[in-house]
């Protein structure tokens, strides 16, 4: 059976080109980047080339990329460094209700420690008022965090707009770049990022490593202490596999750029045009305009989420109901519901994206294979157009 | 490997009883948007036999192979046989349900109850199953699992 | 030239059968083992596989194991987190004075807020004390942390009765086993362990992952905040390849390790037995009896450290100073000196680890040229058996 | 690729002078044991010039090679001339050395004109290029850059 994965948002398989770079480093070039040796000291030395591929993507420098195990692990580290940094400054932070969970529980978390946070609301389309982040200043607060685009509904916020309001005040400004990096032009100094979370893993390298940019002059404590690894700044062995094959994920990000936009906003919008010329009641979440290029999320009304997803599964198409992250949980979204989508529309939601695996015949497939499904769950749905959640039994 | 065992799989892929029927005896739903799931259960009865059901369901693949074993499993049975039956018979038939999942197979027991109720009460039946029956009881109260 | 790597502690090559093992997963296998279809929950069961064949090698159960980046992390997760879940209780901490420093860093980093910090002294061979450890435990204790075996000296502890004062008391009892774990028989159960620190790349698994054992009923709180992942105790995208690996070497290491020991305790005698049988004055450091068959640590008196180690990779022998996480920082061994070793043969000290891959050839080979480099070195060392430090012009 | 560079490597793994010489007309030796590194050298001097140099070195290899173009440096020079050589021009002699490692170079400047303040005081010589030199000062005042 056709395989047609639209789940790049979740994860994305490693490119060839980047399995064929790390090879080297699981055997003969398997020095630890701390030794002093000839293999350690040409392990450091490559693992610096990565750090220079991946500060070029984002128009960094290269000392200002730091290692992490994940994009989870760059947002601990920002918030909780920010944090503890500025806390003579004040306790408040301010971010947004959409944020990935590793943000949005490192802030919970630090709430329970006494500090104040702030969760903006979003409009209709994912968006955060710029008004309502001026006026949830406070000298007290120390932090700005918002996310570069959604993992969900791929809105892209106002960067350079939150950058400047954040330094008009003297603020720390951090976001979360892990959907972003690759998928649109990043460049931190002009934006005026402070610090800014990547994962290896969205842009078809390996999963286990990610990178905080730090902006030089920003200094935030260690949030893992040991060895004097990553410029004494992040401790533990390097994951030098994942470094080497970030750094070439990195490279390839930046040379295909437009390509890779072009390409899958294309076939994304193809899809979107397929299946809601083919199916009734479909609402399409969040804005088309300022959106990641291969992120599509749709609502199959009165059809289940979970149901859609297996059923799918059962004909080789992969996508996801809310954040692949909280899958396993069974929660609704907390971004279709920031969103003001109302639960049931939640429940028969689905994120679809594109990657640069994709192909036409993929989504002509998919498109084919969703209406059959949609209909047929539709048939023995509970709801429809006259019977929905209001006006059903005893709910 | 999935989430679901085969059997479960197959009801969910393939489930019986699926849809409506015309002028049906009795009609019972029960769900919570809070769970994210509704189901509709129909039936045609004869002598107190359920000589008929469907489902409609709006739910994850627990709650329509639950409807599916649920609607096949009544059929042929007395109310008061029906109203024996429990989620634990549905996740037993099915072969096992994973924890998270336990609570959508009693929206299954509950659509069931519901549409029996209905019946009983427009025909002025007293069925011992319905005793402490209430359709409009909350099912969250079946939650603690998760 | 031939390649002689002596430095096995520091970390291993990744074995063929645990690469092979890993290199679906980062193309066909790719699924995010949080996803619901197909390629996600293969992905998770698999995982799941590896967790069961770490697990069995310690004597843990599988849902006892919790994946991290590396040993640093687990170290500080279980440092931080066991002064994090008891802070109600007490405020103490006993550990030694010979941890890696991802441990003593991370006790560091409590001492500024608070915590009070025992490090036991060693003896010269460097053990703790028993007695002294009881001495030190007040009502505030709230955690002993001792490691199973040094990484410079190779001392092994006496891990049960450690831990059989710690649950007399009712302390929790953490040992990092990153050097211990493939090189000595582990079974947390019969030893009374409370939480464990591991990492796959020193014991033949590729860099970038580890694990903390966290016992069933100890509860300590996330260190990484987000998705749900590691049954909600650890966020972040799992690091498939890398755990699969981890999965793989754990499973290599139990069924090996009789036969590893053997070989390396072998190599590593005949080694210490040829250098100081054909050099003089080279001093033996640590316990040749409850010490990791493959680590030596040798004083050559008179020769310099760095020297000696750029001296030997120039004829292809890798080996360290210190431990190799702190080599690039030059400061002397806090182990060493805990030993009592005087700074001068600190300087003139060499950790050499002899692995799985070593041959009698190999070790021939770096006697003879070793051999020949200590004693180029000392013939024109400012110090020898007549000049030594103390009686040297103005220092 | 390595900590030095191909020069610094070739000077430590051939360091010139390595050794000692029969009655030495000077002697310096300056190191520290918190460094880790000490070092000797030894002169031979005629008519104020520096005929001949040695030197034994316990240090790294910054320290050793550092000490292989010192004494490469001072031989033929005047003792005035060789006290106005510092570390710096030893680094430029070596094409460079890395950060932490600049202090090891300080040794070798510290060390000949210990030789020479030695050789000075014993000969009452008064040399420009020692004014204000003490060769009990500490060298840890070079540390900072660490
Ligand atoms: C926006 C966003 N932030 C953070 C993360 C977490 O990154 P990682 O998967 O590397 O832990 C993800 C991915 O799941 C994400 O989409
Ligand atoms: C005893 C000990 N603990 C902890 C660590 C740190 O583990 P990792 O290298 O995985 O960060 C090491 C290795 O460097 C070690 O030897």
């Amino acid at each position: 059976m056709r395989q047609v994965y639209l789940d790049y948002s979740a994860t994305t398989p490693v490119k060839k080109e980047v399995l064929e770079e790390m090879l080297p480093y699981f055997t003969e070039k398997f020095g630890n980047p701390s030794s002093l040796y000839g293999i350690g000291l040409s392990a450091k030395s490559d693992l610096n080339k990565a750090r220079e591929k991946i500060a070029k993507l984002i128009g960094a420098e290269e000392r200002e990329i730091y290692f992490t195990s994940s994009g989870t692990e760059a947002d601990n580290w920002a918030v909780i460094g920010a944090a503890r940094a500025k806390k003579a400054k004040g306790n408040h932070i301010i971010t947004s209700a959409i944020e990935h969970h590793a943000l949005i529980h490192t802030c919970q978390y630090l709430e329970k420690e006494g500090y104040d946070v702030t969760y903006l609301k979003v409009d209709s389309k994912g968006c955060i008022s710029l008004e309502e982040l001026k006026n949830s200043i406070t000298d007290k607060t120390i932090l700005i965090s918002i996310m570069f685009a959604n993992n969900e509904i791929g809105t892209i916020q106002p960067i350079k707009e939150i950058a400047e309001i954040a330094k008009s005040h003297g603020i720390w400004f951090h976001t979360d770049a892990v959907q972003a990096l690759g998928n649109i032009p990043i460049n931190v100094k002009e934006l005026g990022i402070d610090m800014m979370s990547m994962s290896a893993h969205k842009i078809y390298g390996p999963k286990g490593v990610g990178a905080l940019y730090i902006k030089k002059g920003v200094v935030i404590p260690s949030f893992m202490n040991g060895g004097a690894q990553e410029n004494k700044r992040r401790a533990g062995t390097e994951n030098m596999t994942g470094i080497i094959g970030f750094g070439k994920a990195a490279e390839l990000a930046g040379a295909n750029l437009e390509k890779h936009i072009k390409q899958v906003s294309e076939l994304r919008n193809y899809f979107v045009k397929e299946i809601t010329s083919k199916l009734e009641d479909v609402d399409i979440n969040g804005d088309m305009e300022h959106r990641l290029p291969g992120n599509i999320n749709l609502t199959f009304n009165y059809a289940e989420g979970e149901a859609l997803l297996l059923y799918m599964d059962s004909r080789g198409i992969s996508a996801s109901t809310g954040s692949a992250c909280s899958s396993a949980s069974f929660t609704p979204s907390h971004v279709l519901s920031s969103l003001g989508i109302p639960l049931e529309k939640i429940y028969s939601s689905i994120r679809f994206t594109v990657g640069d695996f994709t192909t036409k015949e993929d989504i002509d497939y998919a498109v084919e294979e969703i209406v059959k499904i949609v209909e047929k769950l539709r048939g023995f749905s509970a709801f429809s157009k006259e019977r929905t959640w209001c006006n059903n039994g005893n709910v | 490997m999935g989430m679901y065992n085969d059997k479960v799989m197959d009801h969910f892929m393939n489930p019986h009883n699926a849809g409506a029927m015309e002028n049906p005896d009795a009609v019972g739903t029960y769900g919570s948007p809070v769970c994210g799931d509704m189901m509709e259960i129909q039936l045609k009865i004869e002598n107190n036999i359920i000589v008929d059901a469907k489902f409609r369901t709006f739910g994850c693949g627990s709650a329509i192979a639950s409807s599916s074993v649920a609607t096949d499993m009544i059929k042929g049975k007395t109310l008061e046989e029906a109203l024996n039956l429990t989620n634990k018979n549905f996740i037993d038939e099915l072969g096992g349900l994973p924890g998270p999942k336990i609570h959508c197979s009693v929206l299954a027991e509950q659509a069931v109850k519901s549409a029996i109720y209905e019946y009983a009460q427009k025909n002025g039946l007293i069925l011992d199953g319905l005793k402490g029956f209430n359709p409009d009881l909350e099912i969250d109260e079946h939650h603690e699992e998760e």
